[in-house]
């Protein structure tokens, strides 16, 4: 890793993962934004991963990157395809208007 | 300021700075192409690492794949843009405090790590000095066999379900079924007329 | 087995005529009641005779409650002074059950009636034969609910409803002392058995007892609290509200029940117990005071009332207080003897009212009678006899019960044995005033009843009358055969009365001076007198009286505005209370704050949680990070900290 | 005979017969007929096997007789564990007559559902005996909560018209009285290392952690017995509650709080209770008194009854805490009278309510004119209500008078507290006396006016039947007693050795 | 390569057994017509389902760490194997008739279920964050699918949409964690954190790595509905069908809750102090609140959120117990729970109405009337639930209670009773309504005998339960006792 200490790595992830969860709760446009939130989060988990294993000289970290990826791949699919179903039947996105249940 | 630390502070700043306006863009689009960035700039701060091969699946997969399948989506949904953040505003402040609390204690509890000594023996893979790539497939196939495959079952089920919840056999549409067109037989489909001269049909 | 026959043969009369009334018919009910009365009676003669002046002795019936020390058994005990009392109830019962045959004959559930009365005269048998505490306690409460169940007789009339449930929760009162005196009997004697607390009575003389947040001598409380008992079963002042009351009973009942025999329990109750009474002189002189302040105050009540029954009951409370105030100097003896001449004259003087009731046809209003001498003779000559007798007529039985009271209220050492005296000379006038109003009132002078009644107007039957002779007979001699019992030096009663060492009161009152001996004759001679110039000979006097003394008439006539002290003192606040426990504590404060508060409380909470899940997902997420943050800052600044 | 599981026998029998009920199918009319047969003799074979219990029971021990062991939960170290002695035998055999007694009495009066009428009153005979039977305190606890549900569904679906608040009051009322106890149940647990009842006695709990344990065992069972202020459910089930579900309210569940002080807030946390008595005797007395008055100004007479049941249970919560064998006997006594009494006076309101639909006491008046019988049964009830002579109801009363008047005071903060205690409670009588007589006095006497009552009829045979058995138990513990108290007198020197305060009238009202 | 590649595969049958099955049945559905195939399709999955458990049961039990060490075969995967297959099982026969009558009865349905089971079975064997992990997300995948399955209807597709954003966001702070975790400890596997951190270790906690294992409680306890994690719940089992909102309510939970203790009393047992108070304040607030908002809920299937998120709160006590009889009794609740919640959704599911499912409190009004056995079941349930013995649900409680005084939470056991007796209100309020209130409109008889078959099954389980309670009391004996530490075997680094 040389030079740059491994500080520098966990608190770029911290500030990704805090964007992330920035981007899910003050998102009041659309939907698609907070599966890209989801998105900055699952990368900032990697960079502390991938920033991990490299400290520790392991690669089980960037193995586990790795199978995060995947996932994140499975689960934006998914996660779109409601989107798209969702958007069928309301005619919008908007985070506002999800709210048929409450209480 | 080595090179190497000036390169990270580079990718670092474009990393936060888009993830930013990820989340802040009116446009859809907009945020979509902010996402390519920031996960373009993340893949090199891998590569800075010498986590190449993770590098390289950031991009294939995530801008090659995911962003492209956002993309795809905001442009089919015509989601329209007009309606601004009325409740981003009024929910900033709290919502900062909360949010830079947690920064916070991350960065807190990031300052406490300290480099211990190795719990296991290296693994083999990185004694041996292999390449980044080479060393991570060896792992893949090897201890995390079984996690690979569930890794295979995880799709197949992202595909099941994509298909189950979108798939629609809509009615009135044109579509090609082999197996019709492979059985069907010239007395079905062909009728011949006989046309006599000067008439027309 | 004499005195299980004795005891336990009205119990089965009352039985069989409560349980098979209606097969059994109105005359068999009559007959088997009346039939076994007989044998009852009849057995007291006998009794009379084997077991006067012999020692004690006990008659085991049944185990009854028997825990740790406490042991308690049903037991007959038959001393010169149970022999004495199960004389009187059992011959007295005897006559009014069967002039009850004639008085309630056009009554629609006879069987009940002396069903009624024959389960009264068990009980009253049960208390008189007592053996324990308990067992008194048991016929204490037994005559009580007799005499509720014979006060509301004719429970279609309301009167008649309250008076019963009157007489009965006064009586309580007085149970509520008793039942404390007995567990501080037990208390201070580990027993409360009559051998072991007579036995023991000189052992715990002068001991304290810490009870009530005080220290108080423990035999002087144990005679308070029964005394308490015995005010309220034989009304004395303060508790003698219900008595007057009590003659809306049917007057078999008045006869027998609020003259002869129940009213007087709480004398009986005094000289049972005069082996404790006698080691606690304070005990005593607050029975005098009570005693002698109810002689005087019945009988001042008594001048005024126009209802011929409670004229006689008034006189009837009077004259317990005359017996109480005995006890209370000493003459235990003089009381008891009191209580049996009583019992015959007052059984007279009602069953004789009743048979002016029943020709009058149940009119009770002396205000409207007058001039019956003529139309029932044999009533009226009995009736006279009963008056003289009450009054203390010499040679009646009355006269020489009520001059040994008054004689021994001289003698005695008791510190307020002069009060009585007075106070009892005083209510002697009194007595013979009223009883000579009464007797010129009904039988003398022009009639003022509604003349088609005056028309039906006849004798009653034989049934009736024939008790009546036999009464006056008694009356007339029981004061000559009952002497004895004034023995001086007390052998007579066996040790069934115990009098201390110190106290002479028996011997003293023989050696009073004459003119205390002629006070009481005096007393009565004026008495009537009076009474006969204001309703013979100057009718007119006794209005004209009546308006120049009007405050006084009024609250005489209003019998010192007890019943409205009462009502205002604990009825309307016990309701009162009832309800603002009820609506205020209960509904309003212990259900508003407690159950439903609660309940409200959780439903609110409920309702404001889930306000929290407003259905937008960013909120949801933002509860989810608050979450985590506190729960990191939780580990990393408490737990960790 | 005495090989068998009696007590298992007679706990279960009842569910036996509730199975039966459930598979019976057909015309309405039929079933309803059949299972109030099935109930009948399973009720009827029950109480027979209870009184074979008392049969075989040694009066001269006092020790658990008949106990019966067996797995059950042993990785929580809890057994199936049964037995009964001198308290519990009683309060058996008052569960199984009520239980017959409450099926007969509704023979004619429950029409609807009849089904399951009766066999959620079967389920209510197991749990009651088992409660009673039960040696380990975790079984206790199944038996003593599940009669919950049995009789909220009493009182919600054969109630009255305010039923639904009743049976929610009642229901979570109870409950959270009860979860409480489990708690200091678990807490028992841990600290002893058993569950067994006879074994919890046995140790020694620290005094601290004792004063915690009590509470939680007095917000249980003060809740069910009740005391005051902890009463207010029960006018309000009672009132609602059917008939039969009234009897078995009063009759046997209200035994549990009594019960429970006996089994396990006296002999297993003596210097608690001992410490905690002046505080039982205070809210006792307060309830005697207050709920008295109250009772007085009832318009509703089962409100009025259900009041009553207050003030006598306030005796026998005095009666429990005063630790000497004249009180506790008193305290056992008075839960049985109170048990047949209350039971009793409930089926006298029971038997107008069923013809004129009324509860409302101004409804009445002059029913003695047509319905002698049922004057002369009331009256019988209403003097043994107020405690007299002769009757079950007074040697209670005396005996926990005389009990708690012998409590001399060790500690000078409290000057003879319990003559003040005796004084007060005997107020309970005078009071006692004039709300019963004033019930009496408004339904039974005065004149038949009110046209609804013309036609009105006397006692039914099944409701004489139901009657007589508590007619003359009533009278047999008036005049009899010791046919009770002897059995009970070992259990109770039992006891009062584990509290360790053997003689009468001893207990140290002190600071442990 | 060293011993981790020793493929022994037979404790891994039942899993294996479910991935051929699903792989199979993928290819019957996709060849055969669409509506035709989940006719064999669902009764397959249940049968292949009901094998696995079989074999979960029948597996030597001896402790055997599998493939590379990311999961872990023992007594206590066993337990949890057998129940979450039954469960998924049952659930699926609950739900049969409800997909016909509500036009869903595609065969990706019962498909997805059994992939979400295989999920559920990996999750309770898990024995390295990776496992934890990649089990975790084949468990919800799926079930975000299955919650927006109507998807026609909006409340379906608004259901998984909330599902999936809010557990996206969980699986990130579940990462998260993981990474600190790994990072502070430089190891994923469950074996060597117990063996480099367990009692005797010389290296002390490091603060990161228990941040990190609040992190990833957090993300569990968005799985198990726990407060305040617990947010999507109401929402999302009223929005989903309601055969999948049984299957959410059901398995699903025993799965976490044994994920749970595998993370937290397997290689964190000696952590104890460090999260004990995190889970007990967990547990408090979901008893607290899952009582209260349960409260005021008019839709039934809301009512069961709230129910369950408050029942997690109880086993998340005897989780909190952090000892031995912790676990057991956690297991032992869960257990129950299964049964009591599968029979609650059998009764919900049995409940038509004119061709329309029944979702409305108020609509139960009479229900015994018109149907008094499945009002019966429906009261064995709900006092159940409400912990009233002789009931099943009364000894979860007891045993969990017990857990937590002998672990010294008694405030915790305290609040947890209380905390009963307010959601008690609301299980009476159903059987009043069954049982109390005049009946209105007829039912129609439930339909379909597998619906009768689960529910008839879990009422007797429920009621008769308190004969003979030891058979499972010490089968999670057993499965507690398996937590120890686990046998040497090649760890992942």
């Amino acid at each position: 890793m040389g030079v740059i200490p491994l500080g520098h790595y966990l608190t770029l992830a911290a500030t990704l993962f805090t964007i992330g969860v920035f981007g899910i709760f003050l998102n009041r446009k659309n939907v698609i934004v907070i599966l890209m939130s989801v998105e900055l989060i699952l990368l900032a988990v990697n960079i502390n991963f991938v920033a991990f294993s490299v400290a520790l000289g392991d690669l089980a970290g960037q193995v586990f990157a790795m199978f995060i990826l995947t996932v994140a791949a499975a689960e934006a699919a998914i996660g779109l395809a409601i989107v798209v179903v969702y958007f069928r039947n309301r005619g919008s996105i908007e985070v506002e208007d999800i709210n048929l249940m409450r209480g | 300021m080595s090179a190497e630390l000036f390169l990270f502070w580079l990718m670092g700043a474009v990393t936060v700075a888009s993830a930013v306006m990820v989340i802040s863009a009116k446009n859809p689009v907009h945020s979509v192409l902010f996402l390519i960035l920031c996960f373009f700039n993340a893949a090199g701060l891998f590569v800075l690492i010498g986590a190449e091969f993770l590098a390289m699946v950031l991009v294939v997969v995530y801008v090659g794949a995911v962003a492209v399948l956002f993309m795809f989506v905001v442009m089919m949904l015509d989601i329209n843009f007009v309606r601004l953040r009325e409740g981003f505003i009024e929910y900033l402040p709290v919502g900062a405090l909360v949010g830079l609390v947690l920064l916070a204690e991350l960065v807190l509890v990031a300052g406490t790590w300290a480099m211990r000594e190795p719990t296991t023996p290296a693994a083999p893979a990185l004694a041996e000095a292999v390449d980044n790539t080479r060393a991570l497939g060896r792992l893949l196939y090897t201890e995390h066999f079984l996690v690979f495959q569930i890794a295979g079952l995880v799709l197949l089920v992202a595909i099941v379900g994509a298909i189950a919840l979108t798939l629609r056999e809509r009615v009135g549409v044109k579509r090609q079924d082999v197996a019709r067109q492979v059985h069907r037989r010239p007395s079905e489909t062909l009728v011949l007329e006989r046309v006599e001269p000067g008439k027309g049909v | 087995m004499l005195h299980l026959v004795l005891v336990f043969s009205p119990l089965l009369g009352a039985l069989l005529a409560g349980l098979f009334g209606r097969r059994l018919g109105d005359r068999g009910a009559q007959l088997v009641t009346c039939g076994l009365m007989v044998v009852s009676a009849t057995c007291s003669v006998i009794g009379l005779f084997l077991h006067l002046g012999e020692p004690a002795f006990k008659v085991p019936v049944l185990r009854w409650i028997e825990v740790g020390s406490f042991q308690v058994d049903w037991a007959l005990r038959v001393d010169t002074l149970s022999t004495v009392m199960m004389f009187v109830v059992s011959f007295v019962s005897c006559f009014i059950h069967i002039y009850s045959i004639g008085y309630m004959a056009h009554d629609a559930s006879v069987p009940r009636f002396f069903a009624y009365l024959s389960l009264f005269t068990f009980m009253m048998l049960m208390l008189v034969t007592s053996d324990n505490l308990l067992q008194l306690y048991f016929g204490w409460e037994g005559v009580g609910v007799a005499s509720y169940l014979l006060i509301g007789f004719w429970y279609t009339r309301p009167s008649a409803c309250a008076a019963a449930i009157k007489a009965f929760i006064v009586n309580r009162v007085g149970d509520f002392g008793l039942a404390l005196g007995v567990a501080l009997c037990f208390f201070v004697f580990d027993s409360i058995a009559y051998d072991v607390i007579f036995a023991e009575a000189a052992g715990h003389a002068g001991e304290t007892v810490q009870v009530f947040g005080l220290s108080a001598d423990a035999l002087t409380l144990i005679a308070l609290l029964l005394f308490v008992g015995a005010m309220g079963k034989s009304a004395q002042l303060g508790l003698h509200t219900w008595l007057p009351d009590a003659m809306e009973g049917p007057t078999p009942v008045s006869a027998l029940i609020h003259a002869a025999t129940m009213v007087t329990a709480g004398v009986f109750l005094v000289a049972r117990f005069s082996p404790v009474y006698e080691l606690a002189p304070a005990a005593l002189a607050v029975v005098t005071v009570v005693g002698a302040s109810t002689a005087f105050f019945a009988a001042t009540v008594g001048l005024t009332q126009f209802d011929i029954k409670r004229v006689i009951a008034y006189s009837t409370c009077s004259q317990l207080g005359y017996m109480f105030f005995a006890c209370g100097v000493g003459a235990y003896a003089a009381g008891i003897f009191h209580l049996m001449t009583h019992a015959f004259f007052k059984a007279l003087l009602f069953l004789g009212a009743g048979s002016v009731i029943h020709a009058m046809s149940d009119e009770q209003d002396m205000r409207r009678m007058g001039g019956l001498a003529d139309k029932i003779k044999i009533t009226y000559a009995m009736m006279w006899i009963g008056t003289l007798a009450l009054v203390g007529f010499p040679g009646t039985a009355g006269f020489f019960s009520k001059d040994a009271i008054l004689e021994a209220a001289w003698a005695s050492h008791n510190a307020f044995h002069l009060y009585a005296f007075w106070l009892g000379l005083a209510a002697a006038v009194l007595t013979a005033f009223y009883s000579g109003r009464l007797m010129f009132l009904t039988f003398h002078g022009e009639s003022r009843a509604d003349p088609h009644v005056m028309e039906h107007v006849h004798e009653s039957p034989p049934v009736m009358t024939v008790p009546l002779v036999v009464l006056a007979v008694g009356a007339l001699l029981a004061g000559w055969l009952g002497k004895g019992m004034l023995d001086a030096e007390g052998a007579w009663w066996a040790g069934a009365i115990v009098t201390g060492p110190d106290n002479h009161v028996l011997h003293a009152m023989h050696e009073v001076p004459f003119l205390v001996k002629l006070a009481p004759t005096l007393a009565m001679a004026t008495g009537l007198g009076l009474s006969w110039l204001f309703y013979v000979k100057m009718p007119d006097l006794p209005e004209r009286v009546a308006t120049a003394l009007r405050p006084l008439h009024t609250f005489l006539y209003n019998k010192w505005y007890f019943d409205e002290l009462y009502d205002f003192l604990f009825v309307r606040p016990a309701l009162v209370l009832g309800r603002i426990f009820w609506q205020g504590g209960d509904v309003g404060i212990i259900d508003r704050f407690g159950p439903d508060g609660v309940a409200r409380t959780a439903l609110a909470g409920g309702a404001r949680t889930v306000r929290l899940q407003t259905g937008y997902v960013y909120h949801y997420a933002f509860a989810m990070l608050i979450g985590l943050v506190l729960l990191v800052g939780l580990y990393l600044f408490v737990i960790g900290g | 005979m005495s090989d068998w599981p009696l007590l298992s026998l007679t706990t279960f029998l009842p569910l036996v017969g509730a199975a039966f009920i459930l598979f019976i199918r057909g015309e309405a009319a039929i079933v309803a007929q059949n299972a109030r047969a099935v109930a009948l003799w399973t009720a009827l074979a029950t109480f027979a096997l209870s009184l074979m219990i008392w049969a075989n029971f040694d009066p001269a021990q006092g020790g658990y007789q008949l106990v019966e062991q067996a797995a059950w939960l042993e990785p929580l170290g809890i057994r199936y564990h049964m037995g009964v002695d001198g308290i519990s035998l009683w309060l058996v055999l008052l569960s199984t007559l009520l239980t017959v007694l409450v099926v007969v009495g509704s023979w004619y009066s429950v029409t609807e559902r009849v089904k399951e009428y009766m066999i959620t009153f079967l389920i209510m005979d197991t749990l009651m005996v088992g409660t009673f039977c039960a040696l380990d305190i975790v079984l206790f606890y199944v038996f003593f909560e599940g009669i919950l549900i049995p009789m909220y569904l009493i009182i919600g679906i054969w109630g009255g018209p305010r039923r639904i608040y009743s049976a929610f009051k009642f229901f979570l009322y109870t409950l959270a009285g009860s979860v409480l106890f489990l708690v200091a149940i678990v807490v028992m647990a841990r600290e002893a290392g058993t569950t067994s009842i006879p074994e919890l006695t046995r140790h020694d709990f620290p005094v601290a952690m004792q004063t915690w344990l009590w509470l939680a065992l007095f917000a249980s069972f003060a809740v069910k017995v009740p005391m005051w202020p902890f009463h207010t459910w029960l006018p309000d089930a009672h009132v609602e509650a059917p008939t039969a579900g009234s009897v078995l309210l009063a009759g046997v569940l209200l035994k549990l709080g009594g019960y429970g002080f006996l089994r396990f807030s006296l002999p297993m946390l003596p210097e608690a209770s001992a410490y905690f008595a002046p505080m039982v005797f205070a809210l006792s007395i307060v309830a005697i008194v207050y709920t008295s008055l109250v009772a007085l100004v009832q318009t509703d007479m089962k409100k009025l009854i259900a009041y009553s049941s207050v003030a006598h249970m306030g005796i026998v919560t005095i009666g429990c805490f005063t630790a000497n064998s004249l009180g506790l006997t008193g305290a056992i006594v008075q839960m049985l009278s109170h048990g047949l009494v209350s039971a009793a006076l409930f089926m006298v309101v029971g038997v107008v309510y069923d013809r004129i639909h009324s509860r409302e006491i101004a409804a009445y008046g002059g029913l003695a004119e047509r319905m002698p019988i049922y004057a002369t049964i009331f009256m019988l009830f209403m003097l043994a209500s107020v405690g007299l002579p002769g009757t079950s109801g007074f040697v209670g009363e005396i005996l926990v008078i005389v009990g708690i008047f012998g409590i001399t005071p060790e500690s000078p903060a409290i000057p003879a507290a319990g003559s003040w205690v005796a004084l007060f409670a005997a107020t309970g009588m005078i009071l006692g006396a004039a709300y019963m007589l004033w019930l009496y006095r408004r339904v039974i006497f005065g004149v038949l006016e009110k046209s609804a009552l013309a036609g009105i009829k006397d006692l039914r045979p099944n409701e004489i039947l139901a009657f007589a058995p508590l007619v003359l138990l009533v009278l047999l513990m008036g005049i009899y007693p010791s046919l009770f108290t002897d059995p009970m007198a070992a259990s109770i020197d039992r006891v009062l050795a584990e509290i360790g305060a053997v003689g009468p009238g001893r207990l140290a009202l002190q600071m442990p | 390569m060293p011993a981790s590649l020793h493929l022994d595969l037979v404790p891994l049958l039942p899993e294996l057994v479910l991935t051929v099955a699903a792989l199979l049945l993928l290819v019957l559905g996709a060849a055969r017509e669409r509506v035709r195939a989940a006719g064999i399709v669902a009764p397959l999955t249940v049968l292949a389902l009901l094998v696995a458990a079989a074999l979960a049961g029948v597996l030597d039990r001896t402790p055997q760490t599998l493939l590379g060490g990311h999961f872990r075969f023992d007594a206590m995967a066993a337990f949890l194997k057998v129940l979450v297959f039954l469960g998924v099982a049952a659930s699926l026969l609950l739900g049969s008739s409800y997909v016909e009558d509500e036009r869903i009865d595609r065969f990706e349905l019962p498909l997805l279920a059994l992939f979400s089971a295989l999920g559920m079975g990996l999750m309770v064997s898990a024995e390295s964050l990776l496992g934890l992990y990649m089990a975790l997300e084949l468990q919800s995948l799926p079930l975000y699918v299955m919650a927006a399955f109507q998807r026609d209807q909006l409340r379906s597709t608004e259901a998984g949409l909330k599902y999936f954003v809010l557990g996206a966001l969980a699986s990130g702070m579940l990462l998260y964690g993981c990474s600190l975790i790994y990072g502070f400890t430089g190891t994923l596997s469950f074996t060597t954190l117990a063996q480099s951190f367990g009692p005797g270790s010389p290296a002390g906690v490091p603060t990161g790595a228990v941040v990190g294992l609040v992190f990833v409680i957090a993300g569990l306890a968005f799985k198990l509905a726990a407060v305040p994690f617990h947010m999507w719940t109401p929402d999302v089992y009223e929005g989903a069908p309601t055969s999948v909102t049984a299957f959410l309510a059901a398995a699903p939970k025993v799965a976490a809750v044994g994920l749970t203790l595998r993370l937290l009393m397997g290689p964190m047992a000696d952590w104890v102090g460090q999260w004990q108070q995190v889970v007990a304040l967990v547990a408090l607030a979901s008893m607290v609140l899952g009582a209260l908002a349960g409260l005021v809920q008019t839709n039934i299937k809301r009512l069961m959120a709230y129910s369950g998120i408050a029942n997690v709160g109880f086993a998340l006590v005897g989780v909190a117990a952090g000892t031995r009889e912790g676990v057991e009794a956690a297991l032992v609740y869960v257990a129950i729970y299964l049964a009591m919640t599968l029979g609650a959704f059998g009764c919900i599911l049995a409940m038509r109405r004119q061709g329309t499912y029944v979702e409305r409190i108020d609509e139960l009004a009479g229900l015994s009337t018109r149907q008094p056995l499945l009002a019966a079941a429906l009261a064995i349930f709900m006092f159940s639930l409400a912990g009233i013995p002789p009931l099943a649900g009364f000894f979860g409680k007891y045993f969990v209670f017990f857990a937590a005084v002998k672990a010294g939470l008694v405030w915790l056991a305290i609040a947890g009773v209380l905390a009963s007796v307010v959601a008690a209100y609301y299980y009476l309020r159903i059987v009043k309504l069954a049982y109390f209130d005049p009946p209105a409109e007829p039912f129609e008889p439930p339909s379909g005998p597998g619906l009768r078959l689960v529910t008839g099954l879990a009422a007797i389980l429920v009621a008769g339960f308190v004969v003979l309670p030891g058979p499972l009391f010490d089968a999670a004996a057993g499965a507690a006792a398996s937590l120890g530490p686990p046998a040497p075997t090649a760890p992942v680094r």
